[in-house]
């Protein structure tokens, strides 16, 4: 593991060991589980998010495209679709959607941070035209995909962890995943290697969008009810996840497990704070310093030895 | 995307196929759309809607803030930099100002003073991090964006409004001076600032070449840490400015001003042509780029169907992120055809002929 | 809304309406300046920041422009009447002593807010401790939580707040979504019925939760009833059939509202509860 | 000859916007020859391989390779087909391993096969010892200096076992000794039937290495000659259209003024010790060294990069203390980089900012920009060195390779400096070029400044310099006299221990 991962995960390790003196009462099954539960469709999108950052692009529409797939297999599993059938139509709803972006930013090369601000902020008014804010109800079957709470929270979870240890296997063991890695080091000599830069920026995002419909769906079989709003800045949580865990913002370096161990601490942050008894207005004064420690412990390190590359030739 | 102004050749292709030429038919085209179809008489006999005087300074005072965050953002963008916290900084300071004023008792002008200085602070612990220990921006400022809006709350507990600021500092937000709102003036004084800066002084050379190679700017001799800096520290001062005049303009301060006004301020500059990673981009455009948005989502919410939708804020949005996308697709284009031209359908494997 | 559109249509009176997902005080500025130049005849807010609205309200007044308040108040000299659906004081009340009538009147309690910063949030907040303070010394607050209007969020501070205070009481959630996921968090903790969960909140939201005796009871108002009566009060106003100083006026189907100094009064808030559940649909 | 070609181009032709880059131009290459490739810079050379090589769309033309003629390659038909090249300026990835970038170029294509990271590495090991590279494989590329980049290129070629090996200046940043191990590996290849395409600016390469050579001027063939049948003058005359009379300037006596006086000098950080010498204005220092022996650390210490942690740097008989690149420009210190296409030039920068971007004092009298002047000083040197650009308005990264590092060399003398360093200066310049960069080298000296010149082309130290430096691991070791012989640099760079295990 990198030094950022270590740092991040010391940064995480005393967290942990700090409510384990002061507040042990945050190490209890349920309330962990469910903790865990909750995160765990935010640790899918930051395992695509992983993905899209390392290619040197960036995603955020993600929140937005995670809200309207929810409210689309919400409605769907309103009308009696069976929960069999809105997996695969979410995941393929996200992945359409992913593939918008990914044919402007791959296909008409326009710069990634620009074409998904405006798909973010299209479909998240949509979403708000068509549906006013109000909650979708849903049938009672949906919830844990018809199974009991606890062997549906470890299906949420198993999945998440599938996912997770999947992307990472996928990436560090087969070719398609070092090209992610190629691409995202320098587009142009991973042309010339044979590799094809647009394919795997495409296939970058729209894979992010797939999973965004998968994220909604572990999302949704929590609760009963759908919030249009739900993915409000989720886009923010997975950039930050994954940039903390050490993803670098200009492509080629970086692993899933940084972002999961990202994730991991910033999750951990608001329901630390109330077990540690700190008023919420701190809340986010808190949670800023912190990810400004995770990364200023990079400045203890020893200068790099030789100066770092300029960036590829950008765009 | 063209290539920012060289200092060269003018000729009239250069200026009539600039990326700005499109941004100003753009907003030509949508002011008249707004005019003709934004406009009308009421049962009174008066000239309501777009068209009339008051709304267009409207849309002067709405955008200010959103502008001045915009013209900050340009010269950090400009370095290939970013930063999220301009809109958390704007909070912080509004806070500051209001705490500095009511609970110190300082003179309101100090107040404002202190208040520019504590923004300048505030953009000085991202200059830290980002041109002293050499950190990504992006972390950083995301750092940041939660420190300032938390320290916003924290100062206040998230309750405390700060509010009935004297006469003569609202005068800033809500009064006009010499025939335009008040604000107005302090942003062409910005905007003319920066306007110089970027495109006259050496500095504007700076930030240019550390956004394309900041290696190859040390390599050059020339100060890089100290201009990243200036363009954080720069854009927490103006990030203070514009939260004095949100105070002014809505006469409260409070923790949550200007939330969510980054993503308006860096789409305005990206929309305003400056690339995201850095070197190219103008400052008119970014100008233009706060205009087209600005009369964009002022006008919608003067059309009556949008009106009856009751959706402007929506529809504001939606045609904005669509509108993006058009003006990102026409700038590409050129260069899009230009790259397809010579791809004639590739004859491939035709059998070798007999050589000679 | 709805309301608002049924009373708009009864009176014949045309009816713009600007409510964005999510307000703060600089949009809803917007709007109305954007409204004094369509020179529209009565302007009725919901005022997100009394202050900072008022001097746009004061302006349209100016120009000859009728403004009346609901919901939540704008300062009283930018308004000609306040549409009051019950008082900040009549909501907090409700709710420290429905609080106090779960809990038995002691134990810990914790509150779930929308943002620390939104300003109703506050105003009620500002009046429920003093008035638990007051009447129910034996019931202590011990955390407000924000969950930025989420009901994810709600859920997950919900959780924790559970685990944090393990002799915690009831949880009062003060925004719409907070009081379904709060429901959610106790009922997949399996505290339904040990920990209490009310709050303010719609109907429809709540229904299954209050069938389930997971929520206790929600605070709430007839909103279509707040929309109608706003409406009313508008045209009224307009047509010079309400005129400041007036004790009551007919709003169509309603009936006959009492006028309070400035203040016109729905009535009292309802509390939603196991037995009325079906009499709501909103 | 009945054998066909292994690899033709028929009547190519390629523009860049205005820029006619190829014009039909015709070529081939038959197997077990080392064909050279010869022009000016931006004849077109590297376009014409890239075209080999799928990197760029010839606009006409056709490319024959393995019985089958192509209207263009893309890279993967054209690894296909059995071609690797070696670029000029290394396509690598700088966040990855050597082991990784090795294996991204070799293995197959497939993006389901599975990574085998032992094999990956115990292959790298394997070709970095063919090519006498000495860093580890899980080096990261960023890690790496210029002729370690390109070492790993030249790997990443041979290892692919290519039939059509295309090599675009090899060897323009390495020194004798990789140099001679290249040839080796070069000739086994031509001994084996491939082919090999060789580009460069050493026309004692050429006459070493070379079967044929093809000679190219301003996007057109000059046409193809047999190595033998013609010598050096006349190539040159091919290539540049006129003759060159003498290689290297005479050296001028120099003034007793010491201009910069480096003492027991050194940073751990970077791995220099102990340098002292001392240069006198108007005098030419050459230093000369193996890749890795620290002559580039050297420069970086004493232009501020990695500032001195020992030892004293005087300027003029003044200590002054050099902490950053902006110090040493204040103290009238410039440096040209080995690494152009890193910290050379800016290449999205237009051509006349790049030259004038350390001059701001000039260009920026009083804090405003003067463009008329900027105009000025970029015309007067785009026609002083030569530069071939569309004009000072062209984005520098449209610059061929060579004129891009005059770019660069123009950049630091429109500074007007004291003390100059050069890091292999004539890389990949062309040979008229190369004259008028010395013959400039030289008339700078003259004029008063003190001359640090870093090359890893012998003959060019040997010929440019008044005493010549020589580094070994970070250290001076020793200084020898202006025309030493060859044999006693290379003694002296290589040190008693591997002269011996040479011998
Ligand atoms: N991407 C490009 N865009 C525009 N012009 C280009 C581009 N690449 C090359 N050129 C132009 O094409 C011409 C030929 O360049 P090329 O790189 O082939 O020269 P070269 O013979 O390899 O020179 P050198 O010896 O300096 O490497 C030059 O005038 C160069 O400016
Ligand atoms: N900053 C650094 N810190 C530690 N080691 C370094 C650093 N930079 C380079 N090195 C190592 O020191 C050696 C010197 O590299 P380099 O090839 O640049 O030396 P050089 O003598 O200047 O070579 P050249 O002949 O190309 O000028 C290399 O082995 C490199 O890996
Ligand atoms: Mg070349
Ligand atoms: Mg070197």
């Amino acid at each position: 593991m990198r030094r950022r991962e270590l740092a991040v995960a010391g940064v995480l390790a005393v967290l942990l060991l700090v409510l384990a003196l002061r507040a042990p009462s945050f190490f209890q099954g349920q309330p962990l589980r469910s903790l865990l539960t909750r995160e765990a469709p935010v640790l899918v999108m930051a395992c695509g998010m992983t993905v899209v950052i390392l290619t040197r692009q960036i995603d955020i529409s993600v929140g937005s495209q995670f809200s309207v797939c929810s409210v689309a297999a919400g409605l769907l599993a309103a009308h009696g679709w069976p929960i069999g059938a809105v997996i695969p139509f979410a995941v393929f709803l996200g992945f359409f959607l992913g593939a918008v972006n990914g044919a402007l930013v791959a296909g008409l090369g326009l710069p990634s941070i620009v074409v998904t601000l405006a798909t973010m902020v299209t479909l998240r008014q949509g979403l708000n035209l068509v549906q006013q804010g109000e909650f979708v109800n849903l049938p009672d079957r949906v919830q844990w995909f018809g199974l009991e709470q606890t062997p549906g929270q470890w299906s949420v979870l198993a999945i998440a962890l599938a996912v997770l240890a999947g992307s990472a296997f996928a990436l560090h063991s087969f070719a398609a995943g070092r090209h992610f890695y190629a691409v995202g080091s320098d587009a142009e000599a991973a042309r010339l290697a044979g590799i094809r830069p647009r394919r795997v920026t495409f296939a970058a995002f729209a894979g992010m969008g797939a999973l965004c419909g998968l994220a909604a769906v572990m999302n949704i079989v929590q609760s009963p009810q759908v919030q249009p709003l739900a993915g409000a800045g989720l886009e923010l949580k997975a950039i930050a996840a994954v940039v903390v865990g050490g993803v670098a913002i200009s492509g080629g370096r970086g692993s899933v497990w940084g972002g999961a161990i990202g994730l991991l601490l910033l999750a951990c942050i608001p329901s630390a704070l109330t077990h540690l008894r700190i008023e919420a207005y701190w809340e986010k004064a808190i949670q800023g310093g912190i990810i400004l420690l995770a990364c200023a412990t990079e400045i203890a390190r020893p200068r790099a030895k030789k100066s770092p590359p300029a960036k590829a030739a950008a765009a | 995307m063209k290539r920012p102004t060289t200092g060269a050749a003018p000729g009239w292709r250069r200026i009539v196929f600039r990326y700005e030429t499109l941004l100003v038919v753009l907003l030509v085209i949508e002011w008249l759309v707004f005019y003709r179809f934004g406009t009308s008489t009421n049962r009174r006999g008066i000239v309501v809607g777009f068209g009339t005087m008051e709304r267009q300074f409207d849309i002067l005072r709405h955008s200010c803030e959103i502008g001045l965050l915009a013209l900050a953002l340009t010269p950090v963008i400009l370095t290939a930099g970013i930063d999220l916290s301009v809109a958390s900084v704007l909070g912080f300071c509004a806070v500051v100002f209001g705490r500095l004023w009511h609970d110190a008792g300082l003179p309101v002008w100090c107040a404002a003073g202190a208040t520019l200085l504590a923004g300048a602070a505030a953009g000085g612990v991202n200059a830290l991090f980002i041109a002293r220990f050499r950190l990504p921006p992006l972390i950083v400022t995301l750092g940041t964006y939660s420190l300032f809006r938390g320290l916003a709350e924290a100062l206040t507990r998230g309750a405390v409004t700060y509010t009935d600021f004297p006469v003569g500092f609202l005068f800033l937000g809500q009064e006009r001076w010499l025939g335009l709102p008040t604000q107005a003036w302090v942003f062409l004084v910005v905007a003319l600032f920066i306007w110089t800066l970027v495109h006259r002084r050496m500095t504007g050379r700076v930030f240019r070449v550390i956004g394309f190679s900041p290696e190859g700017a040390r390599y050059a001799g020339l100060a890089v840490g100290r201009t990243t800096a200036l363009a954080y520290v720069m854009a927490g001062a103006i990030a203070a400015l514009a939260a004095l005049i949100y105070t002014a303009r809505l006469g409260q301060a409070k923790a949550d001003a200007a939330v969510g006004y980054e993503l308006f301020a860096i789409t305005a500059v990206v929309l305003g042509g400056t690339s995201i990673f850095g070197g190219r981009g103008t400052v008119p455009g970014t100008l233009l780029g706060i205009a087209v948005i600005a009369v964009l989502k002022n006008g919608l919410a003067a059309l009556p169907a949008v009106i009856r939708l009751n959706a402007a804020e929506e529809s504001a949005g939606l045609l904005t992120g669509m509108l993006l996308l058009v003006a990102l697709a026409l700038g590409a284009a050129p260069k899009l055809l230009s790259a397809r031209r010579p791809r004639t359908p590739l004859p491939e494997n035709l059998p070798i002929p007999k050589s000679p | 809304k709805a309301g608002a559109d049924i009373a708009a249509k009864e009176l014949g009176a045309e009816l713009l309406f600007d409510g964005p997902v999510d307000t703060n005080a600089a949009k809803q500025n917007e709007i109305v300046e954007n409204w004094i130049t369509l020179g529209v005849d009565v302007i009725a807010v919901a005022a997100e920041n009394k202050e900072s609205l008022s001097t746009a309200l004061r302006k349209a007044q100016r120009q000859g422009i009728k403004v009346i308040a609901f919901d939540s108040d704008a300062a009283p000299d930018a308004r000609s009447f306040f549409v009051n659906q019950a008082t900040p004081e009549g909501i907090a009340n409700t709710l420290a002593d429905e609080a106090a009538r779960l809990t038995g009147g002691e134990g810990e309690i914790a509150i779930i807010t929308a943002t620390l910063t939104a300003s109703n949030q506050r105003e009620w907040l500002k009046r429920i401790e003093p008035r638990l303070a007051e009447k129910y010394p034996r019931m202590k607050v011990v955390a407000v939580r924000p969950s930025d209007d989420l009901k994810d969020r709600a859920q997950s501070e919900a959780t924790a707040l559970m685990s944090a205070y393990p002799d915690l009481k009831l949880i009062m959630a003060i925004c719409t979504p907070g009081v379904p996921g709060a429901a959610e968090a106790v009922k997949q903790a399996g505290k339904a019925g040990k920990v209490k969960v009310m709050g303010l909140g719609l109907p429809n939201e709540n229904r299954r939760y209050v069938k389930e005796g997971v929520t206790d009871c929600v605070i709430l108002w007839n909103t279509g009833d707040l929309g109608y009566l706003t409406a009313y009060t508008a045209v009224k106003l307009v047509t010079g059939e309400l005129k400041p100083g007036a004790t009551s006026f007919k709003a169509g189907s309603l009936g006959e509202k009492r006028v309070v100094g400035d203040n016109v009064l729905l009535g009292e808030p309802f509390i939603f509860t196991r037995d009325n559940s079906d009499r709501f649909n909103f | 000859m009945s054998v066909p070609p292994l690899l033709a181009f028929e009547n190519i032709t390629k523009s860049f916007g205005a820029v006619r880059a190829l014009q039909g131009v015709s070529f081939d290459l038959r197997p077990g020859e080392v064909h050279a490739l010869l022009g000016e810079n931006g004849a077109g050379k590297s376009t014409l391989i890239k075209v080999a090589t799928g990197a760029h769309v010839p606009d006409g033309g056709a490319i024959v390779v393995g019985q089958r003629r192509h209207a263009a390659l893309t890279p993967s038909t054209a690894r296909a087909a059995g071609i690797a090249c070696i670029y000029q300026q290394p396509a690598l990835f700088p966040d990855l391993t050597v082991a990784e970038n090795l294996g991204l170029r070799l293995e197959p294509a497939g993006a389901l096969r599975r990574v085998d990271w032992r094999g990956r590495r115990v292959r790298a090991l394997e070709l970095l010892r063919g090519v006498g590279a000495e860093f580890s494989a899980e080096a990261e590329v960023r890690d790496l200096s210029m002729p370690e980049q390109q070492l790993v290129e030249i790997a990443a070629a041979i290892g692919s076992g290519a039939r059509i090996v295309i090599m675009d200046e090899p060897t323009s940043s390495l020194t004798r000794r990789e140099q001679e191990r290249l040839f080796g590996i070069v000739r086994k290849l031509r001994d084996d039937g491939a082919g090999i395409v060789y580009i460069s600016h050493r026309l004692e390469e050429i006459a070493e290495l070379a079967d044929r050579v093809t000679v190219l001027r301003d996007g057109r063939s000059v046409g193809t000659f047999a190595a033998d049948a013609v010598d050096p003058p006349a190539l040159i005359h091919l290539m540049v259209g006129r003759e060159l009379s003498q290689l290297y300037p005479a050296a001028q006596p120099a003034s007793d003024g010491i201009g910069v006086e480096v003492c027991g000098a050194g940073c751990a950080e970077v791995g220099v010790a102990d340098v002292s010498f001392a240069v006198r204005r108007g005098e030419i220092f050459g230093l000369a060294g193996l890749v890795g022996a620290g002559r580039t650390e050297l420069a970086r210490v004493l232009f501020g990069l990695n500032p001195a942690d020992a030892g004293e740097i005087r300027l003029e008989g003044r200590a002054v203390k050099i902490g950053s690149p902006m110090a040493a420009l204040r103290h009238g210190i410039a440096y040209v980089p080995e690494d152009r296409r890193r910290h050379g030039a800016v290449l999205e920068l237009p051509v006349s900012h790049n030259i004038t971007l350390a001059a701001h004092r000039r260009i920026f009298p009083r804090g405003w920009l003067d463009a008329a002047e900027e105009r000025r000083i970029a015309e007067e040197f785009i026609a002083r060195l030569a530069i071939r650009t569309a004009g000072p308005d062209a984005a520098a990264g449209t610059l061929s390779g060579g004129n891009q590092q005059k770019v660069a060399v123009a950049r630091w003398l429109a500074v007007r400096p004291r003390v100059l360093i050069l890091d292999e200066p004539t890389q990949g310049v062309d040979i008229g070029a190369k004259a008028e960069l010395h013959r400039l080298i030289r008339e700078l000296a003259v004029t008063g400044l003190a001359v640090i010149l870093i090359s890893s082309d012998l003959p060019e130290i040997i010929g440019m310099s008044d005493r010549i430096g020589v580094m070994r691991g970070g250290r001076l070791a020793g200084i020898l006299p202006g025309g030493a012989s060859a044999s006693a640099v290379m003694t002296a760079t290589l040190g008693s221990a591997e002269r011996k295990g040479a011998a």
